[in-house]
Parts: C-alpha cells; sequence; structure tokens
C-alpha cells in the first residue's frame, strides 16, 4: 500500500507542476491512444499538433507557447471521464475529446462542468456541441447529416438519379445522421421518388437477406444511399457488388480512403462526400502542401478526410483566442460564434449561439471508377439542415 | 507372482473417507470376490484401482508396474479392463462401434485387427443378441443387454485382469449363468485374472474362488468363498452385528 | 435462536469487507487527485455489480450472463428520472408526460433504478427460474441480447443507440461508497436468510434440497429479484458517475468484466466478490500507471500500449490456474481465520 | 420462385456459418466440457495470419497472396494450430476446474489474443481481398446468388460429411464419439484423453479457419472483433442443439440462420430493427420448451 501511495504522489506531483502557469496556454488531450478509437484520434491528433506546431513556430498564441497534455481514454466511456479529469488538472485552457460523440463526450462533460472549452475531433453528430455536451462545446467536422443531404442533392442535380433506396446500418448515430439528412434533403428534389428501404446491423456476418429485398424490386434503383461505416461498410458494398447490384452507391464520409479498396476490385460507380482530398488532386493546393507535410511528420500520408478536422480545430480556436485576446471560456466562445464562414484550409466554418457544428459545408465529391478514387465535383447543399430537423 | 498388489490404499471424497489402508495381492488367474453392503466403500476401491480417483494414499501395482496416480488410459492399457457399475454404454454409438472403442490400444501392433475380429466373434458367440443387434445405437438395449454389452466390451481389450462391479445387477439368472461361464472359460483359456465385486456371496459361493468383504472401507474377512460364505462370522460381519 | 447466532458467526465478513471499501475511499480522499478519485467510484461501483451478480450466481450456482440487463435498466431510469426535462424532450420524446415533468435526486433514482429493475427480473425470471444449468446461463444471456436491441432502436423513449446526457455528474466517491456496503450487507444478509440457506442447499445438493421440500425455482427467482435490484441501482449510480447512458456500456464487455471479477475472486464467497473487484481493478490501474510511465531514477519506464489488457488476461489464467475455485474459494473473511464453508468435490460423480 | 429460392440460400449461407461455428464448440465442449469463448478469437487471428503485422491503415498482405491451394490449407494449420497451442498452454492445467472456471479462462485467453492483435495490427480494419474470384454472382434455380454464398453452402455441406465420415469411419473419430459421450468410461478402455482433446482442438481449430476464409471472402475485411458475433449465434446453437450433441449444434445453426433470414424478410420495416429482439425471444422460447436442447446428448451429465 506505501508503494501505491508513492506512486500516486509521483504522478499528481508531475501534474501538479503544470498548475497555474501564465506564460503558456495549454491544450488538453483527453482521446484515445490505445483501444478501438485509438485509429480514428491517433491522425486528427497529429493534424492539430502540426497546426500548434505552425503556432509555435510563427511565435504562439498571444505571444505564449502552446503546451500539450495528454491522458488516454483506453476507448472507455469511464476512462475517458478519468482523462478528462486528468487534463483539467494538469491546466488545460482547451480540452480536446475524442472524434466519436459517444467516447468523447464523458471527457467533454468533464470541461463542461469545469467551464472549459471542449472540442470535439471529428464527431458529426448535433449532440457534440450545445445540444448535447453543453454551451461550450463545439466539434471540428460536418454533421453527418449534412453528408446525407449532400449526396442526394448531387445525385439528383449531376447524376439525374430519380429512384433512391436507403440502407440504414442502425449500428450508431453517425450512420442514423447520414440516413436523417438523406430523409430530409429527398422530399425537397421534386423528382425523387423512395423505392425502398432497409436496415441491418454493422457486425452482421452476411446482409444477404436485405440484398434479396433490393434484388426483388421491379427495376434496380438509380442510387442506394448506404448510411453506414467502418467496418461493415466494406462487407456491404463487397456483397452488393458480388451479388451484381450496379446501382451507383452514395456513402458518408466514413467510407473515405483507398485503404480498403483492394477488398472490393474494381469498384465503380461509387461516391463519397470529402471535406479534402487525400488523393493528391485537391483542387486547393495548400490541402496538397498539408498532405506532404502530413506525410513528412507522421510517416505516411493522410489515411482518410478525417485527419482534416484535427487541424481546422486549432485553427478556428486559435483565431477566436487571438479575437479575444485571452483564453478565458466565455471570450472565446464570443468569439467562435461570430465566426460565418471563416475560411479554413478544408472549407469554410460557421458557428452560432444555437450551433455549435457545421449544418452546411462545402463537400468535394469523390468518385472511384475501377478501384481509382479521384475528386470529380463539389457541392455545397441549396440551403442549412435547420436545427429542428436535426433534433429529430 | 502377484498380478495385482495393493498396499494400505485409502481413498477420500473431500473430508469423507471411502477406503481406509486396504491391503492385498492377487495372483494371475485368481478369482477374487469383494462382497459387502452398500457403501462400504467397493465401488471407490475399483475407481482406485482403474485410475478414475486417485488414491489418497497408498500404492498400487500391477503387473510390475507401480500404477499409482496414473492416468485410466495408462492403467487400462497395461492389461487391466474395468467394467463400472452403472452400464456405461456410449448410447449414441452402435453396439458394434462399443465394442471396437477398447481395440484402438492394440492398434500399431501386428496383426491387431484380425485379433480384433477374432475377440469381437467370441463375444457374439457368447451374447447372441449383440450380434442380432450390432448395428443399432446401444442407447437403445435394454438394461440386460447393456449389462452384457459393457462386459463383452472389457474382454475386447484382451485384458489381464477384469475388474467387474456387479455384473449381475438387472441380468437375468440364465443370463448370469452364461455371463459367468464365458469370464470363467477365458480364466482356463488364457489365465484371465478376475476382480469381482457383488453385493452378495451368493455367486461367489457358486463360482467358488477366493472372497473378501468390506465394511466401513476396511477389508474385514478374506478368504475361500464357499468356507467363508457358510461361516457365521461372515453374516456377523457383513451385518456389522456383534459391535454393539 | 439459530439465526441469531448464524448472526454473530457471520457479521463480521460484512464488517470487515466494509472496512477494506472504507480503507480505499480513505486513500482516494487522503490523495486528492481527481482521476484517482474517478478511479475509486468506478471501483465502488463494480463493487456493486459483482456483488449483485454474486447475490444470485453465488448462492445458487447458475451463471448468469444476463444481469449486465438489470444496470441497463436502472441506468436509463436514471435519465428518465434526473435529467432536466428540456433536454429530455429532445432526446427522449416518446416518455410519458409525469415521467418528463420529473426531476429527482440521484439517490432517488438509484432507489428508482432499482425498483424498476427488480420488477423486470421478477418477470423474467418467473420465466427463466425454471431453467438451471447451462440452459439458465444462455437463457440469461438471451435476456441481456433482447433488452440490449431494445434499448438500442427504442429511439423514442432510450435515444437508441446515442448517448444520454444531461444526468447530474456526481463527482463524490462517499455516496457510491455506502452504496458498495449496503450492497456487501445486503448480499450477506440474504445469504444468511431462510431463503439464502435453502438456494445454497439446493446449489450444493440438489436432489436432497427438492425432496426435503425446497421449491428451488422460487428461491432462485428471490435471489434473481434482489440481484436485480442491486445490479439496477449500481447501473443508476454508473449513469450519475460519467453523466451519460449508452446501451452498450451495458453489454458484453461490462458483463465479462464483473464475470471474471466474481470467478476469480471465487464464486459462492461473498469476500471473493468484493477482493475479486479490488484484486483486479488495483491490477488494472497499476498496469495503466505503467503503461503511462513511471519515473525511475532519471529515466522513465513505460510499457507499451495494449500490455496492459494482454497482462491482465495472462494474470486472470495464472490465478485460476492456481485457484481453480478463485482466490477465496468457497471461504469467507471472519477476522481470525478463512472459515472453510464446505470443499469442493471434483470427479465425485 | 426466384425469390424463395433466394430466400432460402439466403438462410442457409448465413445458417452454415452458425452451423460451423456451433460445430467448433461442441466439439471441445463434448471432450471436455469447456465452453471456449475464445473461438472467435481464433477466427479473427486466421485472418489476420494471412497479413502482416503493421498498423499503417493500407494492408500488407502477406500469407493472403498465396494462391488457394496453399492458401486454404494454410489457413486451416494456422487454426488448428493456434487452437491445439491454447490446449497445450492453457486448458491442459484446467481439466480438474469446474466449468465456470474454464469459460472465464477461455474469455481471458480470448481477451490476451484479441490485444495481441491489437498491438500488431491496431484496431482499424484492415482490407483483405480473399479469392477475388468469388465475388460474382451467378444464376442457379431462378435466383442470382452470390457465388461465394454457393460455395459457402456447399463448403458447409462438404465440411459436414467430411467430419460425419471421419468420426464414423476412422478410429480417431470413433475414439472422439466416446469421449464426447463419456470420457472416464472412454479413457478406461484405453483411449488417450490427451489425444483426443488436441484432436478435438485441432478439428475445431480448422472449423474457426473455415469461417474466417469465408467471413473474410465475404466481407474483404479483417477486424480484430470479427469472429464475435458469429462466436455468439454459435454458443447460443450449440445451447440449443443440445451441449456436446454434434448433429443438434449443426441443425440449430441452420435453424438460427433461417429464423434470422426469416424475421429479416417479413417484419415490417420499423420492427426490423427489433429483429435480434425478437431472434433472441426465440431462443428462450426453445429454451423453455426444451431445456436439454433439441438433441440432447444422452449421458451428457449437466455439471454447470
Amino acid at each position: 500500500m506505501k508503494k501505491l501511495t508513492a506512486i500516486l504522489a509521483a504522478t499528481t506531483c508531475l501534474s501538479s507542476a503544470a498548475l497555474a502557469d501564465d506564460d503558456r496556454i495549454i491544450v488538453g488531450f483527453a482521446t484515445a491512444e490505445t483501444g478501438f478509437m485509438q485509429a480514428y484520434d491517433k491522425p486528427a491528433q497529429d493534424a492539430a499538433m502540426i497546426r500548434i506546431a505552425e503556432i509555435n513556430e510563427a511565435g504562439g498564441l498571444l505571444g505564449k507557447p502552446i503546451e500539450v497534455v495528454k491522458a488516454d481514454t483506453k476507448t472507455d466511456r469511464a476512462e475517458g471521464a478519468k482523462a478528462g479529469l486528468s487534463v483539467i488538472d494538469q491546466g488545460a485552457d482547451m480540452v480536446v475529446v475524442s472524434c466519436d460523440y459517444d467516447f468523447g463526450a464523458p471527457a467533454a462533460l468533464a470541461a463542461e462542468s469545469n467551464g472549459l472549452i471542449s472540442f470535439f475531433l471529428c464527431a458529426e453528430s448535433i449532440k457534440a456541441g450545445i445540444q448535447g455536451v453543453g454551451p461550450n462545446s463545439f466539434s471540428a467536422s460536418v454533421l453527418a447529416a449534412v453528408q446525407g443531404a449532400t449526396m442526394a442533392e448531387w445525385a439528383y442535380n449531376k447524376k439525374e438519379a430519380r429512384t433512391f433506396y436507403r440502407l440504414l446500418d442502425t449500428w450508431t448515430e453517425y450512420n442514423k445522421g447520414i440516413c436523417d439528412g438523406f430523409d430530409w434533403m429527398l422530399p425537397q428534389l421534386p423528382e425523387a421518388k423512395l423505392v425502398g428501404e432497409d436496415t441491418f446491423l454493422n457486425e452482421d456476418a452476411s446482409i444477404a437477406a436485405q440484398i434479396t429485398r433490393i434484388k426483388s424490386l421491379p427495376e434496380e434503383p438509380d442510387a442506394i444511399m448506404l448510411c453506414t461505416m467502418m467496418p461493415g461498410a466494406v462487407s456491404a458494398i463487397k456483397q452488393l457488388r458480388a451479388a451484381g447490384i450496379n446501382s451507383m452507391i452514395l456513402n458518408g464520409s466514413g467510407v473515405d480512403g483507398s485503404y480498403w479498396l483492394s477488398a472490393v476490385p474494381d469498384l465503380s460507380n461509387f461516391y463519397v462526400p470529402v471535406q479534402g482530398s487525400i488523393y493528391g488532386d485537391d483542387p486547393n493546393p495548400a490541402v496538397n502542401e498539408f498532405n506532404a507535410k502530413y506525410t513528412e511528420v507522421t510517416g505516411a500520408p493522410p489515411a482518410t478526410q478525417y485527419t482534416y478536422p484535427g487541424y481546422v480545430m486549432i485553427d478556428v480556436w486559435a483565431k477566436a483566442v487571438e479575437r479575444a485576446g485571452t483564453t478565458e471560456t466565455s471570450a472565446v466562445v464570443a468569439e467562435l460564434e461570430k465566426m460565418v464562414d471563416e475560411p479554413t484550409l478544408f472549407g469554410p466554418r460557421t458557428f452560432t449561439s444555437e450551433l455549435h457544428h457545421q449544418n452546411r459545408a462545402r463537400y468535394l465529391i469523390v468518385e472511384t471508377n475501377n478501384g481509382k478514387p479521384g475528386v470529380v465535383d463539389e457541392w455545397t447543399i441549396s440551403s442549412p439542415i435547420p436545427v429542428a430537423d436535426l433534433m429529430k | 507372482m502377484s498380478l495385482l498388489a495393493l498396499s494400505n490404499i485409502s481413498v477420500r471424497y473431500g473430508r469423507l473417507t471411502a477406503v481406509r489402508g486396504v491391503t492385498f495381492t492377487l495372483a494371475e488367474g485368481e478369482i477374487l470376490f469383494i462382497t459387502g453392503p452398500n457403501g462400504a466403500g467397493k465401488s471407490s476401491l475399483l475407481r482406485a484401482i482403474a485410475g478414475v480417483t486417485p488414491p489418497a494414499g497408498g500404492r498400487i501395482d500391477f503387473a510390475d508396474h507401480d500404477i499409482t496416480g496414473r492416468a485410466p488410459e495408462d492403467i487400462a492399457r497395461l492389461g487391466l479392463s474395468m467394467v463400472p457399475e452403472g452400464r456405461d454404454v456410449f448410447g449414441s454409438l452402435t453396439i458394434e462401434e462399443n465394442l471396437m472403442v477398447g481395440t484402438g490400444m492394440h492398434s500399431g501392433t501386428r496383426g491387431w485387427r484380425a485379433r480384433a475380429a477374432s475377440e469381437l466373434e467370441a463375444v457374439y458367440a457368447t451374447f447372441p443378441i449383440l450380434k442380432e443387434r450390432r448395428h443399432s445405437q446401444a442407447g437403445l438395449l435394454s438394461g440386460g443387454q447393456q449389462q452384457m454389452l459393457v462386459i463383452g466390451r472389457a474382454l475386447m481389450t484382451t485384458p489381464r485382469l477384469v475388474a467387474i462391479d456387479e455384473p449381475s445387477l438387472g441380468l437375468a439368472p440364465n443370463i448370469t449363468d452364461q455371463v459367468y461361464e464365458r469370464l470363467i472359460a477365458l480364466r482356463a483359456e488364457r489365465k484371465l485374472t478376475l476382480l469381482i465385486v457383488e453385493q452378495s456371496s451368493t455367486r461367489a459361493m457358486m463360482v467358488g474362488g477366493r472372497m473378501m468383504l468390506m465394511r466401513g472401507g476396511e477389508i474385514v474377512l478374506d478368504g475361500d468363498a464357499r468356507a467363508l460364505g457358510q461361516s457365521e462370522a461372515m453374516q456377523a460381519a457383513y451385518f456389522g452385528y456383534g459391535e454393539h | 435462536m439459530a439465526r441469531y447466532s448464524i448472526l454473530r458467526r457471520t457479521i463480521a465478513t460484512p464488517l470487515i469487507l466494509s472496512a477494506l471499501l472504507l480503507a480505499f475511499a480513505l486513500i482516494a480522499w487522503f490523495v486528492g487527485s481527481r482521476p484517482f478519485n474517478q478511479t475509486v467510484i468506478d471501483i465502488f461501483l463494480q463493487v456493486v455489480f459483482v456483488v449483485g451478480l454474486y447475490t444470485f450466481i453465488g448462492n445458487s450456482g447458475v451463471i448468469s450472463f444476463g444481469h449486465i440487463a438489470f444496470a441497463c435498466l436502472g441506468g436509463y431510469v436514471a435519465a428518465w428520472t434526473t435529467i432536466k426535462p428540456m433536454m429530455k424532450g429532445t432526446a427522449m420524446p416518446g416518455l410519458p408526460d409525469w415521467l418528463m415533468q420529473m426531476e429527482i435526486p440521484f439517490w432517488a433514482a438509484a432507489l428508482a433504478g432499482g425498483t424498476f429493475a427488480a420488477f423486470w427480473a421478477l418477470v423474467f425470471g418467473a420465466v427463466l427460474m425454471r431453467l438451471s444449468g447451462i440452459a439458465a446461463s444462455i437463457a440469461t444471456f438471451a435476456m441481456l441480447a433482447m433488452v440490449n436491441a431494445i434499448y438500442s432502436n427504442w429511439s423514442s423513449v432510450t435515444a437508441a443507440t446515442s448517448s444520454v446526457v444531461g444526468i447530474p455528474i456526481v463527482r463524490s466517491i462517499w455516496p457510491y461508497m455506502i452504496a458498495a456496503i449496503l450492497a456487501v450487507f445486503v448480499a450477506w444478509a440474504f445469504s444468511i436468510s431462510r431463503h439464502g440457506l435453502a438456494l445454497r442447499a439446493a446449489r450444493d445438493e440438489p436432489t436432497a434440497a427438492a425432496a426435503s421440500g425446497i421449491n428451488i425455482p422460487r428461491v432462485r427467482l428471490i435471489a434473481f429479484v434482489i440481484s436485480g435490484a442491486i445490479m439496477g441501482a449500481g447501473g443508476a449510480l454508473y449513469a450519475h458517475s460519467i453523466g451519460l447512458v449508452t446501451p452498450d456500456t451495458f453489454y458484453l464487455g461490462l458483463t465479462f468484466t464483473t464475470l471474471s471479477m466474481l470467478v476469480v475472486g471465487g464464486m459462492g464467497s461473498l469476500s471473493g466478490a468484493v477482493l475479486g473487484v479490488l484484486i483486479l481493478s488495483s491490477l488494472i490501474q497499476v498496469l495503466r500507471w505503467l503503461e503511462a510511465g513511471v519515473q525511475v531514477g532519471a529515466s522513465t519506464f513505460a510499457l507499451p500500449g495494449g500490455v496492459q489488457e494482454i497482462a491482465l488476461g495472462v494474470v486472470m489464467i495464472l490465478i485460476l490456474m492456481f485457484r481453480p475455485s478463485g482466490i477465496m474459494g468457497n471461504s469467507e473473511l471472519t477476522g481470525l481465520r478463512a472459515r472453510t464453508e464446505k470443499p469442493v468435490e471434483p470427479g465425485t460423480d | 420462385m426466384g425469390g424463395l429460392m433466394q430466400v432460402i440460400f439466403d438462410a442457409l449461407s448465413l445458417g452454415s456459418l452458425y452451423a460451423l461455428g456451433a460445430l467448433g464448440i461442441a466439439l471441445i465442449f463434448g471432450v471436455m466440457r469447456l465452453v471456449n469463448f475464445a473461438h472467435g478469437d481464433v477466427i479473427a487471428f486466421c485472418v489476420f495470419a494471412l497479413l502482416w503485422p503493421s498498423v499503417d491503415a493500407v494492408a500488407i498482405i502477406f500469407a493472403g497472396n498465396l494462391p488457394w491451394f496453399l492458401l486454404i490449407p494454410f489457413t486451416l494449420a494456422v487454426g488448428a494450430g493456434l487452437s491445439v497451442l491454447s490446449e497445450v498452454v492453457v486448458f491442459r492445467r484446467f481439466r480438474r476446474a469446474n466449468p465456470a472456471t474454464m469459460m472465464i479462462a477461455s474469455f481471458a485467453l480470448g481477451f490476451v489474443i484479441r490485444y495481441f492483435l491489437l498491438m500488431l495490427f491496431s484496431s482499424r480494419p484492415k482490407s483483405i481481398s480473399l479469392l477475388p474470384g468469388l465475388s460474382q454472382p451467378v444464376e442457379i434455380l431462378g435466383a442470382r446468388i452470390p457465388l461465394l454464398q454457393l460455395i459457402t453452402i456447399l463448403v458447409t455441406i462438404a465440411v459436414l460429411i467430411g467430419l460425419t465420415a471421419f468420426l464414423r469411419r476412422t478410429r480417431f473419430g470413433l475414439e472422439m464419439r466416446a469421449a464426447a459421450e463419456n470420457f472416464t468410461m472412454a479413457r478406461m478402455l484405453g483411449v488417450r484423453a490427451n489425444r483426443v482433446i488436441m484432436g478435438a482442438f485441432a478439428l475445431s481449430g480448422a472449423l474457426a479457419a473455415a469461417i474466417a476464409l469465408i467471413l473474410g471472402s465475404q466481407t474483404g475485411t479483417a477486424n480484430i472483433m470479427m469472429g464475435a458475433s458469429v462466436m455468439l449465434m454459435a454458443f447460443i446453437a450449440t445451447v440449443i442443439g443440445g451441449m456436446g450433441s454434434l448433429a443438434g449444434a449443426v441443425i440449430a445453426g441452420f435453424a438460427l440462420g433461417a429464423i434470422a433470414t426469416v424475421m429479416q424478410v417479413i417484419l415490417p420495416p420499423d420492427a426490423r430493427a427489433f429483429r435480434d429482439a425478437f431472434v433472441y425471444g426465440a431462443v428462450i422460447l426453445v429454451l423453455i420448451f426444451r431445456p436439454q436442447g433439441l438433441l440432447a446428448a444422452r449421458g451428457t451429465k449437466e455439471r454447470v
């Protein structure tokens, strides 16, 4: 027992050293360094680190260097709460939490109750913000619903898709969010028709029964809105194509990346909305430069577009701090809420006192043709999705 | 020259001692009946010999090997075949499959298939009903037929010693006679040693040989079956007279 | 009279266990670090869960994979009754009006959660307790999977798979310690009650117990309901410890953690249940510190990430290898020396 | 007609996976009363054995590029090897332990395997193109089904026939069946316990590898949790089938596959999300009416 208290004392000493230091600004990362979420948190966190390094090189924030403290959530909610408390105890001025809303919320709630700003690395649920955590919480990404709405409107206008099929994986809120956006957009497209819908579960060993339902339609639908995520997405796509269904497949950003394409050889007619392109063909040359820098720092190019929100996050937060002239929570939140179409490397960002998230955003459309993904278009939905519809 | 030798064997289940300090030897070709009332420790003693319940103390030698604490399959492979009480047939296997399980221990030795086949014929000759139903599931047999099966199965392993727990249980008297005839014939043919547990001494007196009486986990009497069976000491010891 | 003597003979066990729990609370209070405080809260909650599980498994001998379902029921009761009505309206619009307006303190939510879980334990148990052995285990698992499937999809009442937030967070260790101690006393009281003794007799000698007139399904049902209530209250408190609930928090992961702690501690022993939690939790914590890095002299020593889980698995296997009946076996801490209830008898069939 | 055939094929192919899984669990349960929770992790391990350890998003294919006639034996050998290793290193020391202890030990072992994979490969699902030739649709009896689905069914039938022949016609099979029914009695007839148990583990591991190949080709993904859901269903199938009864396990596996498929077809869209709740409800009903399982193994004494 003596040993235990000794270790405890040691760790608490370590952390208290960082407390009450006025000559630096501390960003606390309560993210997953191990476990399932690590694969999602790490890239965005690396991107955030790149932005932090850039700011420090340019003389810091408010003339002070940004320092980083970390605590591992171990992809566990209870550990997440501890990690949040841990970085707060280490003096964090802003708390960065896990990419996923469910896993990030415990740490974000800890920040909220301590009156600190929390930023989700890349959560795409409206609850990752005012509606879920509280008035000081933000997300650096775009709502999942915007992705579904973007794909529907784009496919309708640019691909003349008229008949749609909706296939929802009920596993996560993210998946449901994509389909919610799709559901909101579809009635606004005059000739669009929903010819069928079905659900499955990400872990289902086979979606044969769902595929049979699609195949029993009198005519193959023009487009299938596939609201799912990894790892079930690959399985679903592979099975759809193996069954001989050649409709265009519309997706959320969750399936971005070329790392999995080998599983479905020669995949075609496949569309994904992304905030920036990892394929080296982004219309904005600055993005391609960022990709090069990321490769240099981490040893590998970004695997998916979910790397980017980490960069955006530090970018907008640092701007707000500069404008407020302080890291004090209410002042920074007020500055963030003033942002309207604030330009960032990955499209404009808007925060309001009603919504700390993007209910409208510019998306690049990536088409995969014969197994080769590439940017083919760009689309911004015609009107933002009303908050009331997002809260359904 | 003894085939089986037990010295000071005791068997315990938790705090309960079932067998205490049993010592005896059994010569090749001998026939030994162990009798005694329910709960005397007869079955526990057999289980200890067969290696199913390792003894808590003492030593067992069989065919010049120390088999104390050895695995049941090792003991069986030395030639000690055990027929436990309660007809443990493999219900979902056919009768012939049941009989063949035990021949596996000889697989690989020269001519084992032929020997197994002739053993099988011998068992069928003793129990024709088994041959008749050779391809039906053993679980469907009547109690008496199952008893024939387990005895036949034990003989299939060409053992040097067969230990049988209550062979007459559930058998019609004429079948019991056949079983004993076969066992005694085998004893004569290949010097098969027999260790038979029976609750009553009647059969022992008919067959003859050596008899021991167990009570309370100990051997209380040991001698010639016919002589002992008629003695008053036997009656008294069996029912525990004269202790109060 | 006999009852009184049992009480006197065994009261030492819950007292010693409570003292142990108090010691953990005092360490947390003395250290004062908030993350560590949260760790100790976790340990207390785990004690509640494992003791709840023990109340059923330990006394009946039937392995249940389903008890975490009751924690789930309790956790959502906390969400239904303590979140501010306005937030509830958006997250769970399908709640009935009286529930929508309700806003009760956390301890009342824990009681309500326990009651709600007990009610469903009674309903499920009435059907399931007729089963025994592995059929009962699988049936309890099916119950867990059903509850999970329903809570993961009933959007209007449980917000489906989405985290329900806004549950007032209680970060003081004392309520959790009190809950853990209460759970220990309830479990102890049940195990020395008439029903508890009958159930244990049925566990050890089912035929004899049935012959002597013990209605096994009924006493099992009683244990099921009591343990369900403990799990439900624990689930509600769990919700208050991190401020949110989701259905998958209360699924396979927690099921196996609690079962493992119980089996490692000793399935048939209340002391084992508590010690299993304390020992495994401490082990996890130490491994986490090692993983985060420990200053040894001038250099930092750190285990690579992921080693913690592997080491935990290996240690569990080793403990079970050398103590197949768990650390405590069937005995209890009584102050003088471990009291052995009845030795396990392998292979007497 | 085509529609009905399609549903039948869907049910059969899903049922095949469950049946293969249930067989793997029932084989081990039969000889040592162990409910092996590590089975699902053996499945995942077999898929990852085809990859080179790396935490990058892009999978580095290692053995996965072998031609099929080498790939299949390699994977089966990995499964059998890992399974036998787990017997020798871990389960052998639990022979006399009670079933709950063994179960938790198997769970702990699965935990170790899973986190070992996580350490080597990270948690990100990896893509792997296994036997890509199987991803084409074929026309059969008026139904257009993926070739792989057909192969899954055929492979399962072949495995079942092969296993039956092995169990019925070989000495080892005879010993294994005898041991599964009454382990002690079999030993008293000279059946070597360790050999039979290791044989059961090897077979069970090879079955896990077969599932791994099917799942890997079907989903194109290697994921550390990939065996879990099949394992759970297989476990349930084993119990419903009657613990220790191999035939029962297979029948129950197919029955579960059929129930899940039919539920997906007949439930209205709003209720489809609750499919699993209905499936598990059906499981409880079966257990209430047949607590010993559909085909209770004779002589299997309940010891849990």
